[in-house]
């Protein structure tokens, strides 16, 4: 078919060598819940336990400057990849906590401007008041909306969110949602569950209209087209390394500079801080502030060879890919009676998450019957339950592709569901 | 393929058509229980008969497993005392995830639930309706202290 | 010498046989800040992420279920190495993650409850008042001291330490430290610069008096000894894999099931749910409630298999080992003019790090003539800038051993210290 | 051993015989700077002169490294403008962090930190009185807006 050569990608991913059940192969479609891993990533990681392990930061030996240059490099070389300087991003465990550290720093902004403590200079910006509004989407993942109800119950903001149109997209008719009183807007970049991809250029003009600051939930479009924060014009990005070849335990903050330097820190402890006395702390600079403890170094390492085999590849690439095997599931799916897509059918602004329900069938029985042929899909919630209660569904079936499937892969979906239905009878 | 043993045509049927399925008016406590990955969920009440023992009435979404499970629970369990109903859990869970022989005499068609063992992630599809009548019937106040 | 095979160990440490400046054998005496990870290690982690890797708690198929077995089984190990149950062991990314959670559960808590918003039965215990104090001691980790500092800042509680003795050892005669204000005591088993190992069985008796909490920060003693929460006494105990032969990018929390069951979530996002809508969220029993977002199961692994190596060696084992390597560094550093040990020179309730100053020498310089002959050290403050400053040294040499150290390695620290003087001429 | 090259004989000198250490009286901006890893520190004091110079004094703790260079930065910048200061900073961060040749009119004594560069948790160490310069000159609006 298309611009990857899929054979030579299939052979660098050992997992995609083993059978899975019936001595079936495996066709992996479930990389929007975490991607599989090339041997480039783990042998970066393992050479790096091999032979340059030692806690960054934290030493004058040599092992010690070994792996604090690798950590430092894998740093600049992820921030390369979305157009960021290296000062600029932030390790976390996964997008999870890069989006709690965004919502804990106007907590603790807030708590301690209360109790009159010291804040970096331009931490107004994250200090709320009762009746601020925090502004999210109806498409949310758990991890981009949950911090931010954390967030209002602990401080009298308010929680407002955009809703969705019958075809999966945002429902940008009410104006009145971005006003004085909005302080940040947090949204995905792709939906996880519908597959759309968001208006961010119309998002960023409505927010900066009303002074409000923008994170992007970027989890499902870093892996899977080019993302320049040097143009996207939002103010935060948040991703994880698992879901685009990396290593588990890995996530991503970027932030504009002047933002983190402004805001307080989240978890505290060694290597964030400057002077400690058991009076009192103060704490280093960005991204320093934000990282406390021992870092995952070997994971950072790893992510990094992650993004030189994406990079090789080309992110175009990689979409155009993508956007082939989407649009023969759509087709695929459309033409199997009682199958209901939810989310976009049209092609357009849509990536390559596609779910959907069959009339009659829970999804954890076609799954089943799925896996059965060795088609991994991930069936429930998919961590979205307000998106199942938007469409009036309490579940759905997902796939979910990246650089090593195929039209095969679509095809072994197409015809598993032909079967989930026939086993079951509807 | 292994899948037959899942879904042997016992459970279908059940899955198909439920027995039992419907809430009472009337109840000491109710439960709602859910499978927060997959969407699984039940509201389950309770009530004590004048025997002593206990009656259960349900109403659910969710895959064939846990439906049909749900079916078969209320066959087995619906006016049993706790003591009883509670001997049943057990004993599924002892053979869903400990591989225990099943005992027809107590598990009914449930029993034919044996093949769900094997999917891991199925077992709590399989628990969940039995798991939700405990909770209830312990909320109830029917569980006796000893 | 002594109870361990020493070299067999060092035959399974990949990172033992590289050479380090000017072609010297490495000597590694900072596992104090990391330790180096076996094969039985790294290939635990491969295995994972070549054969079974998928999203844990989030799949039905095939690989989705290996997964999360695998993810279940680790924990279920870790917790019975130190005598507990799985359902009450938390995987963090770091021990400094896992104090933060304690530490934001009275945080969330407090606020929660001022803002009449949900709060698990029993989280009474967790919801502070102006004038409630927080117990640590001069003796911590900056882990272990600045997350307090940060909740006493913004709950308006008051921050109270325990002192040292002049032969670095808990100051225990002020009895007014624990008093009815005492909400909880936060203290380190062993301390990673002095090497002292805290009386707990003093302090949990003095706790229990005022019915406060204890948490214990043992990064430096469940690597080093046997420890067992069944009697310990304490409420919480945090730690690190990294110091444990494990990956790095995995923490534990170990706490009391009640005590878990009635704090609120930290980092929110998805896996901690039960339901979620737009206006609302419930949480899931712990431990999922506190672990968010997509884990790091294949660190679990690893570190599972860490445990199983050390469980093969025997903990007490360890111990003696170490003990014999910290009686001669003792003895070796005392025949040296000009060194002074910070720290107890007795070997009684002492683990194995030992740091030192050299009169007249800055740690950094020693530590430089120590790297050129192959011998890693830390030097500076050791993230326990406050022991630093009661010491009245501006930094120290730290040496710290493990199960792949040796006598001869001792030798190479006491003829490093030497040749680092005669070198500055002092 | 390369040992040698770092502690060079006049590095030494400076590290044992510190040129200028002592706060003065008078200043206009003072700034304290740390290396929290290691507990290198620096107080810094400068104050302007009448013909646009800056006049400095520091007192600091810390290794042979950042005390050495504290001596030579003392030599090398007291009594130069902010513009020919901000030079000598800047060639040293070219010397140490991109390995360019040092230019001994600049840097003086300084050239012979160029062993730093091998041993990059170092580089801190030798930077630290300098970055401590420049950052107090800039408070105190030395700086001239082009
Ligand atoms: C006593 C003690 N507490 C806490 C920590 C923090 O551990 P980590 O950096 O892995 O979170 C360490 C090690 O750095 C330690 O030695
Ligand atoms: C859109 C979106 N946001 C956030 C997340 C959370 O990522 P993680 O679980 O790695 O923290 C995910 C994936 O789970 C996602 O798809």
């Amino acid at each position: 078919m298309s611009t990857l050569d899929v054979a030579a990608i299939r052979a660098d991913f050992p997992i995609l060598k083993r059978t899975v059940r019936n001595d079936r192969r495996l066709v992996y479609l479930d990389s929007g819940a975490t991607s599989q891993k090339p041997y480039q990533v783990l042998d970066a990681e393992r050479d790096f336990y091999e032979n340059h392990n030692a806690a960054v930061h934290r030493g004058a030996h040599l092992l010690a400057e070994e792996a604090t240059d690798a950590f430092e490099h894998a740093r600049a070389n992820i921030a390369s990849f979305i157009g960021a300087n290296a000062d600029d991003l932030v390790f976390t465990k996964n997008a999870t906590e890069a989006i709690n550290l965004v919502s804990y720093a106007f907590l603790n902004a807030t708590l301690k401007s209360a109790h009159k403590k010291a804040l970096p200079p331009g931490s107004e910006r994250f200090i709320l008041k009762v009746g601020d509004e925090i502004l999210v989407t109806e498409m949310e993942h758990h991890a981009n909306l949950v911090p931010w109800q954390e967030l209002c119950d602990k401080t009298g903001a308010v929680l407002r969110w955009i809703g969705l149109t019958d075809e999966g997209r945002l429902d940008l008719s009410d104006e009145t949602l971005f006003n004085e009183r909005t302080r940040i807007v947090a949204l995905t970049h792709q939906s996880n569950l519908l597959g759309t991809v968001n208006d961010i250029p119309a998002i960023v003009k409505s927010a900066r209209a009303v002074d409000a600051l923008i994170l992007l939930d970027s989890c499902q479009s870093v892996p899977h087209m080019s993302v320049d924060v040097s143009t996207l014009g939002v103010d935060f990005l948040t991703w994880s390394g698992h879901k685009m070849l990396g290593p588990l335990g890995i996530g991503c903050l970027w932030g504009r500079a002047d933002l983190l330097a402004a805001m307080p820190p989240f978890i505290t402890g060694g290597s964030m801080i400057e002077v400690v006395s058991m009076a009192g702390t103060t704490f280093a600079a960005p991204p320093k502030r934000f990282e406390a403890g021992v870092p995952m170094a070997a994971q950072a390492v790893g992510l990094s060879a992650a993004v030189d085999y994406l990079r090789v590849l080309g992110m175009d690439k990689v979409a155009a890919h993508e956007h082939e095997m989407t649009k023969a599931t759509i087709a695929g799916l459309q033409s199997i009676p009682g199958v209901r897509i939810i989310g976009p059918e049209d092609l357009v602004d849509r990536g390559s998450a596609v779910s959907f329900v069959i009339e009659g069938l829970h999804p954890h029985d076609v799954g089943q019957v799925l896996d059965e042929s060795g088609v991994a899909v991930r069936v429930g919630q998919h961590c979205a339950k307000p998106v199942c209660t938007r469409y009036g569904i309490a579940a759905a079936t997902r796939a979910t592709y990246y650089i090593y499937n195929d039209l095969d892969d679509v095809e072994a979906l197409i015809e598993g569901v032909h079967a989930a239905k026939k086993f079951f009878g509807v | 393929m292994k899948l037959e043993n899942m879904y042997q045509e016992i459970i279908l049927d059940h899955y198909k058509r439920p027995h039992g399925k419907g809430l009472n008016e009337e109840f000491q406590a109710e439960v709602h229980h859910v499978n927060p990955t997959c969407g699984d969920e039940i509201t389950l009440r309770v009530s004590g008969n004048e025997d002593g023992t206990i009656s259960v009435s349900y109403d659910n979404q969710g895959c064939s497993i846990s439906q049909a499970s749900a079916s078969i629970m209320f066959d087995q369990i619906n006016n049993l005392n706790f003591e009883h109903g509670e001997g049943a859990v057990e004993h599924l869970v002892a053979m869903l995830q400990r591989a225990e022989d099943p005992n027809e005499d107590v598990l009914g068609d449930g029993i034919a639930l044996v093949g769900v063992a094997q999917y891991p992630a199925r077992v709590k599809c399989a628990l969940l309706p039995w798991m939700a009548w405990k909770d209830a019937a312990i909320q109830a106040g029917m569980k006796k202290e000893k």
